[in-house]
């Protein structure tokens, strides 16, 4: 468990780079922010190595964490590096998916060549595990300090550890004041090298803030490690990817139409890379236009997508409404992060779920889906796909900051799984003389789709009410009455194309822990643990949202209590009890942190107790 | 490729009953372009009208094509995402003054920046039509509407102008009561690759009765509108003998046969000047000071954003293969475990 | 109740206008509709009257209804006046609050003369009691015929009557295929007086669609009536009167910022009149910029105030959620209408419900309202303005196209009681040298409002999380959950600033019976009839929706059951069940009407029976 | 009133601290636009500073006045409730190119036609900085960034053409490497009634850097830049040989003393045109075609919006008398139950 609660960092440049001082202040100001933590400085062995080698690289590991923390860690999560050589040194050691900030000021041809590099590591694929976060240390510490005239550039380059360490200080906010009270005594007689040092340290942790730096500290849930070949992945290149397998298995090309926003971005950033698997990004004007250009799209045959975080979401609700009246299949993808309103865009959270669920006019329902962990995003995106076009509707993907980022093992699925979507496309001219009724539906409720360029299906389509089949503009009473009942049953009867729900543990006990989203690792975690003490609790961890799997009724039946654990103040806690009025408490956080294996560990056993004493 | 049918009027009239106001100006311009659709050599499952909200916006449901009714203002991004699509399609933006300049106004710029192959036809009768008129982006100052009983405050778009600064490479104006000169026009920019704006000059007969009427009656019309033609002189009025000088920067009007003034002195149109100043000096022309101007004002080149987004679809496919997702999923570093 | 179920429509007009004929009409459509009818024909007593005048006009009278019609009707709830002369005749007959159809074309100064006006009755306040729908009939029928150029001039104004027809048919969504029918037969010979008639009906019914016409046959329940002084009311009326007295009250200025949408654009055409009162109204380019603008106006110090209908509330959704984030008193009124997407613009529904509580990323709390009926949305309107003053955040008023354009008589309110709201305003330049501290709170949990123009106040506010007190940017964790929850409370505290919640009947029983907004008449009269009948219903009519009254909990557990009756899909039961855990049921109707009080009569005796059965 | 107290620099820094990348253009702003507040006569708690969402967008955070850092593209809209409910107060937008041309770019052009008195500063970086990054509707054709692997293929917006077609009544532009010239253009701003644009040519160091370099270094800008000074003529180039003259309408770069031509030659910079013709010529002028104008292009006179609310409210309360609720209740048909 001390693993899954720790965060390991290392510290790593060359002798002269202060890291033993960087490494010991973030040590320090933990300790002093509660954390437990290890350390474990690792000079070079020679005194003097030659500067920019590998022989000269010095580092400081520390593992800190909320409990007991007994080793420095074995993989650093986070692995800084002020040159080329820092990071052939300690690349290897770095879990698999951590983040690695370099100093691009020293990646140079005469760095790589001293660490014995060939080129430059970044440009090739050796580094894909990594999410990297590029930074020029050095002159941005010059820039910061230039206004400082009567101090000598090369007392100047001497802070650059400090802007270092100020970014990582952002990341994992850490309070400044210790290491500017300890800066303030440390150049007493040196009032200048004060002024630097704190400048150094701010423009760092500023500029963390600017570009809204994000590390994602992802841990992997235990669990036996099924034989296959592997790779890692985190969740927004699983998102793109599992699209774009969608977009394959359906035959339909992929367009995304998308406006940034942190922390949903490299979504586009991923797919613009692939145009040779016919995907088309759209770089909107704002929000509105990016869902509208994927409803566009959608009508001309695409598999359509757009993405955003919650502020962005938000502007698309009218426009999602229109899609869900089309009946068109559209996949949004809202990386959730925490809010309200702009809040903590590099921050996760899953305080969206309402929005998600009724944040559009009238009665307007759409699919909803919610991937697990980073490596379940490549399988969720690929089920958003699917069940759009297969039910020609929108579909809404539940992601959030912390899986997006983060990063893990994903055995390589077999792709044979993820190849047969059957859209309700319409294909050839049409023959016979009567007339197209783009409203028709299977038994599943369900139209056709007919895309322009396809003779004799010529169509209109409109956001007004629709008369049932024709699909004209009506305004009658009882077919709207009708037409609402139809739009909902569809949705309701997706309930037949999806998987039941899964149960961690036995199909009854005393309590049932549900869990959605980006929480699983530690909700799977914290279950697991309790199970081990012999106590009768499971987890239900939704990934299928609206519609819900139809046995989710028989097992909360199962369970004296329910606990619904979410990083939001109860949205699935209140839509567990209106739909199965099964009087579920809630365990809420909202930090934009994810859980802790402990605090969940405690809530439930303290369930548990309350359960046995009623 | 089957082979292009002949049309006619009729294949785009579809069995819906048209619902506009009985005199209002939509009708005609529905009528010119059902009349267009057959020469421009598109099949009608190729063609698509996407249309925003508005009573223009209902135009959509009148044509035997594909097409969209949307939501309000939106039209020009749903038609990007549907060109962009499939670069085959003929699109058509249908939309009113308030749909396109009040709620849409930032899609149509970023439309025509990105010179997306649209034709999008504004219906700008200067008034809000099927809110039942409130006044609206084009409406003149001290208009008495539902929302400004004591006239309104707010500077009226020239819409020529916004498109121009928005880098339009198409635009042209025409008027509802000519149904001859629209069909010339939608013609045009049928034929225009890239982004084609045709203000419609419409008559709202129920909210705003007579707001072109001094551009359309017999008597004046002559007079105060200029009928643009390329190569030809900026000439106008009942006797043809009036036309445009510019001095300096400063366009006048002169009267041919006076002060030694000849036809030669007269500024000749020229469609295909790239800097578009000239269009823009064009769009400023605004009834009395001078004749409104009728036609192409401008029709230049420039690359579609739909094509080239497909060029580059072609371009990295040529290069690199058509995408594996198996060797994806392999790239970079994997691991097996037994 | 048979007035309740029924509405009355008389067709007027010259003796050579048809009128006999187009009732008749009306009459069979509905009859072969299903409606039970009664009519009154009532013709000229003079054989030739002279045209125009009163002793000429032609009369029919059709009560059209559900269930049992035995008269006429008393009061036409509908006139249709072809003329100055039909108007005269009748309109002391027409129910306050009734609509007239006027042939604009028949109202000259000639005609006016005939008919004993002075002038024009359009242009003074005689008519202020009376919704009007303008039509050029006449000349919008020789418009629909220009193309018939065989037919003579005179046998194409004859058609006029058809497109009046075509008016009400709209309106009351009759069938055109039985009058075509009639047509057809009844010109049989004449082929072209066939098209003509059939053109002119249909002409008339487009352009009541086009110009989204609406017709509020709002019905008053019975109750007695209280002394004092009346006037006829509709609710944006009432809302814009109501806002405009929360500006006296509180002494801000009312800024509405908004953009025209049917139904909710007459609250902008009212309240621009009232600039002698200091109301500014902005019609912005777009929802979004119109919620924007009223928040700007809202930092400046005025009542802040944005109006729409569901599609364009679910563009604000992004700005909303700042003024929540800013704490900033900001009214937002959505005049509800028939959903989704565009949906059906001229029809009601209360189908926005789960929009408004959820419809923003993040956890976003605001406070809701809704007015029950036409003559509450003054008070439900003011109490928006002062919850929003009071308590420094958004407030959402919900209404509907019922009652916002329905009419009823309403005794005029004692001022003084609408007089007193006390802002959070800070007035005088800042003495003292501490720091102002915007987000510092009192005992509710409300912020002071210090707006520009106020010396040393200067602050900044923005989107992103505050830190508590200074308002300062915070990423820290520990201060954003504690704020989220800060503005939860703040919300939930409200409670204690509302009226509790009323009860219509006994506080216990077998059935309780939960409505809200614009149901009130049909829910009242409903559970009033049934307790006549002795049995245990009571009616809990909620208009505070968000916090709800404190008491209602008690209430609720006071009954066996509980009933939530609304027009949409449930949206009201699910919050009950999921705050109250009741297991409530719903009777609901998604036809863009209002509930029949007999169809609720039915229901609520069905639903006694059940409770009886367990 | 009070007096208005002497202001220096110092009195607009709060306590803030500023988090921009070091070395980024937007210091350079922050300092001119702090050293300008002392000189605009404006009391300081009667200044608002309103941005939307960006790195630039941070701003208000840094100025000891009122402020309000907004949401993505709508300050241009908030600023205009701000200003309409108190016309006393001196409103200043500051926001990106992606937050005033892309996601804002409606509100932007609305502004502008209704001419509301804001101050509005567009830092032109051209690519969005806070979100790491992506190109922007002013970032040139062909530009690579994190969304365009391949090349950018959107042509950019020309902002002073975009402004001008939107009936802009000012506008400016400036750059961050010269804060006297940004000065003096922000006391143009600052004086002028109705909407003023300023375009501030801004580096950002970490996503494109060099942007603007070809018009800072020292070496070349005296070649790729043009000052406009009113009633002076359009000569630039380090020997100030060089001049813009217009022929028919075509402006075209000359060299004085050649072919005879002589400074009179020279067309004479006018900011009060009122036809913005002349304004929306110099906007095409880009590099390294022409030299790029810094400078006030274009400041002209026209009533502005919020001062015309403001005066509808005077008038029709003078006319009818502060409104009186009591009687407003009873006006029209009332009766009494009794
Ligand atoms: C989001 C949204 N806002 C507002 C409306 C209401 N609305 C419908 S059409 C319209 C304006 C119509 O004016 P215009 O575009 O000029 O078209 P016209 O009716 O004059 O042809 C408005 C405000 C709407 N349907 N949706
Ligand atoms: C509604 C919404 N969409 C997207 C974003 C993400 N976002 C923040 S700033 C920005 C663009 C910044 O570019 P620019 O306006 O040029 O400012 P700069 O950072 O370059 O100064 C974007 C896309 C957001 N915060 N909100
Ligand atoms: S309201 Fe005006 S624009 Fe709309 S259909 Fe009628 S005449 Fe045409
Ligand atoms: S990212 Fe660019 S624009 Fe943003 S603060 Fe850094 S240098 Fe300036
Ligand atoms: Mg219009
Ligand atoms: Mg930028």
């Amino acid at each position: 468990m001390k693993e899954v609660e720790s965060v390991v960092i290392r510290f790593s440049g060359d002798s002269g780079d202060g890291m033993q001082l960087t490494g010991t202040q973030f040590s320090n100001t933990s300790a002093l922010m509660g954390n437990d933590i290890s350390t474990f400085p690792d000079f070079p062995a020679e005194i003097r190595a030659p500067q920019g080698t590998i022989a000269g690289v010095s580092g400081f590991q520390v593992n800190i964490g909320a409990t007991h923390i007994n080793t420095p860690g074995d993989e650093p999560d986070v692995l800084v590096a002020m040159n080329p050589a820092a990071l052939k040194a300690n690349v290897h050691a770095l879990k698999k998916g951590g983040t690695i900030i370099c100093n691009m000021d020293a990646f140079d041809d005469r760095n790589f060549e001293k660490a014995g590099y060939k080129g430059n590591p970044l440009d090739t694929h050796e580094l894909d595990a990594y999410q990297i976060i590029k930074a020029q240390i050095t002159t941005q510490t010059m820039e910061a300090l230039k206004d400082m005239t009567e101090l000598d550039s090369k007392s100047k380059g001497r802070c650059k550890n400090f802007y270092a360490l100020g970014i990582t200080y952002f990341i994992f906010h850490r309070d400044l004041a210790p290491t500017e009270k300890f800066i303030a005594q440390q150049f007493a007689k040196k009032p200048m090298l004060i002024e630097a040092n704190v400048k150094a340290l701010r423009a760092g942790y500023n500029y963390a803030e600017t570009i809204e730096a994000q590390v994602s500290t992802y841990k992997i849930p235990p669990a036996k490690i099924e034989p296959g070949t592997y790779r890692q992945i985190n969740g927004n290149t699983g998102t793109a990817w599992g699209l774009i397998q969608a977009s394959m298995a359906s035959g339909r090309p992929l367009f995304q139409g998308t406006y940034p926003i942190t922390p949903a971005s490299d979504i586009l950033h991923e797919l613009s890379k692939y145009k040779h698997f016919g995907v088309k990004t759209f770089q909107a004007e704002d929000e509105i236009a990016a869902c509208a250009s994927a409803i566009g799209a959608a009508y001309g045959g695409a598999l359509a997508l757009t993405t955003s975080s919650g502020p962005g979401i938000a502007l698309k609700g009218e426009a999602i409404g229109l899609a869900m009246m089309y009946e068109l299949p559209l996949v949004v993808v809202n990386v959730q992060r925490g809010g309200p309103s702009t809040g903590l865009p590099t921050k996760t959270e899953q305080s969206d779920l309402n929005m998600t669920l009724y944040g559009r006019n009238g009665e307007c329902p759409v699919i909803v889906v919610a991937a697990s962990r980073p490596n379940d995003c490549f399988h969720m995106a690929y089920e958003a796909g699917r069940l759009a076009l297969e039910h020609m509707t929108p579909v809404v993907l539940l992601t959030d900051g912390y899986i997006a980022n983060g990063t893990e093992p994903w055995k390589l699925p077999d792709l044979a799984q993820y190849s047969k979507i059957k859209t309700k496309l319409i294909e050839g001219a049409k023959t016979g003389e009567d007339k197209y009724l783009p409203y028709k539906r299977d038994d599943k409720l369900v139209r056709t789709w007919a895309i322009p360029g396809t003779p004799g299906y010529e169509h209109r389509i409109g956001g007004l009410e629709k008369a049932e089949d024709s699909g004209n503009v009506s305004y009658d009473p009882g077919n709207h009455e009708k037409m609402v009942h139809i739009r909902q049953e569809k949705i309701a009867r997706v309930a037949s194309d999806i998987p039941d729900q899964e149960v961690v543990g036995d199909k009854t006990g005393d309590l049932l822990v549900i869990s959605w989203g980006g929480t699983f690792g530690a909700t799977y975690s914290a279950v697991n643990e309790v199970r081990k003490a012999g106590k009768k609790v499971s987890l239900a961890h939704i990934r299928y949202i609206n519609p819900m799997p139809t046995n989710l009724a028989e097992i909360i039946k199962g369970f004296k209590k329910v606990l619904v654990c979410e990083l939001n103040l109860g949205q699935m806690r209140d839509v567990i009890n209106s739909r199965y009025h099964c009087n579920a408490v809630g365990y809420n956080k909202v930090q934009g942190l994810p859980f802790k294996i402990s605090e969940l560990v405690t809530v439930i056993n303290k369930e548990l107790e309350n359960t046995k004493l009623q | 490729m089957s082979e292009m049918p002949t049309y006619t009027k009729k294949d785009f009239v579809p069995d819906q009953e048209v619902k506009w106001c009985p005199g209002c100006g939509d009708y005609s311009i529905l009528a010119a372009i059902q009349m267009v659709m057959p020469k421009i050599g598109k099949k009608k499952e190729d063609i698509v009208f996407v249309s925003g909200i508005g009573c223009s916006s209902r135009f959509p449901y009148y044509m035997a094509t594909y097409g969209m009714h949307t939501i309000h203002g939106r039209a020009p991004a749903i038609a990007t995402g549907l060109k962009t699509t499939n670069t085959n399609l003929d699109v058509w933006v249908i939309t009113g003054d308030g749909d396109s300049m009040s709620i849409g106004g930032n899609h149509l710029i970023h439309a025509i920046r990105r010179n997306v192959d649209l034709k999008i036809v504004i219906f700008n009768n200067e008034i809000y039509g099927l809110t039942k008129g409130q006044y609206s982006p084009t409406s003149n100052v001290g208009l008495v509407t539902k929302s400004t009983p004591y006239g309104s405050i707010d500077r009226a778009f020239h819409p020529g102008s916004l498109v121009t600064g928005a880098e339009a490479t198409f635009f042209a104006r025409t008027i509802d009561t000519d149904v001859k000169h629209m069909q010339e026009v939608f013609l045009k920019a049928a034929a225009h690759k890239g982004t084609a704006v045709v203000e419609v000059l419409q008559n709202c007969v129920i909210f705003h009765d007579g707001a072109h009427e001094s551009l359309s009656n017999k008597e004046q019309k002559e007079d105060t509108t200029l009928r643009l033609e390329h190569g030809k002189p900026l000439i106008f009025g009942k006797d043809k003998n009036k036309g445009i000088m510019i001095k300096g920067m400063t366009p006048e009007i002169v009267t041919i046969g006076e002060n030694g003034i000849t036809e030669k002195d007269i500024f000749v149109h020229n469609e295909n000047v790239m800097d578009p100043t000239y269009t823009f000096m064009l769009s400023r022309f605004t009834h009395p000071t001078f004749p409104v101007p009728l036609g192409v004002f401008r029709a230049v080149n420039a690359p579609c954003y739909d094509a080239e987004v497909q060029k580059q679809v072609n371009a990295v496919t040529e290069k690199k293969g058509k995408g594996d997702m198996k060797a994806l999923l392999a790239s970079g570093e994997t691991w097996t475990v037994k």
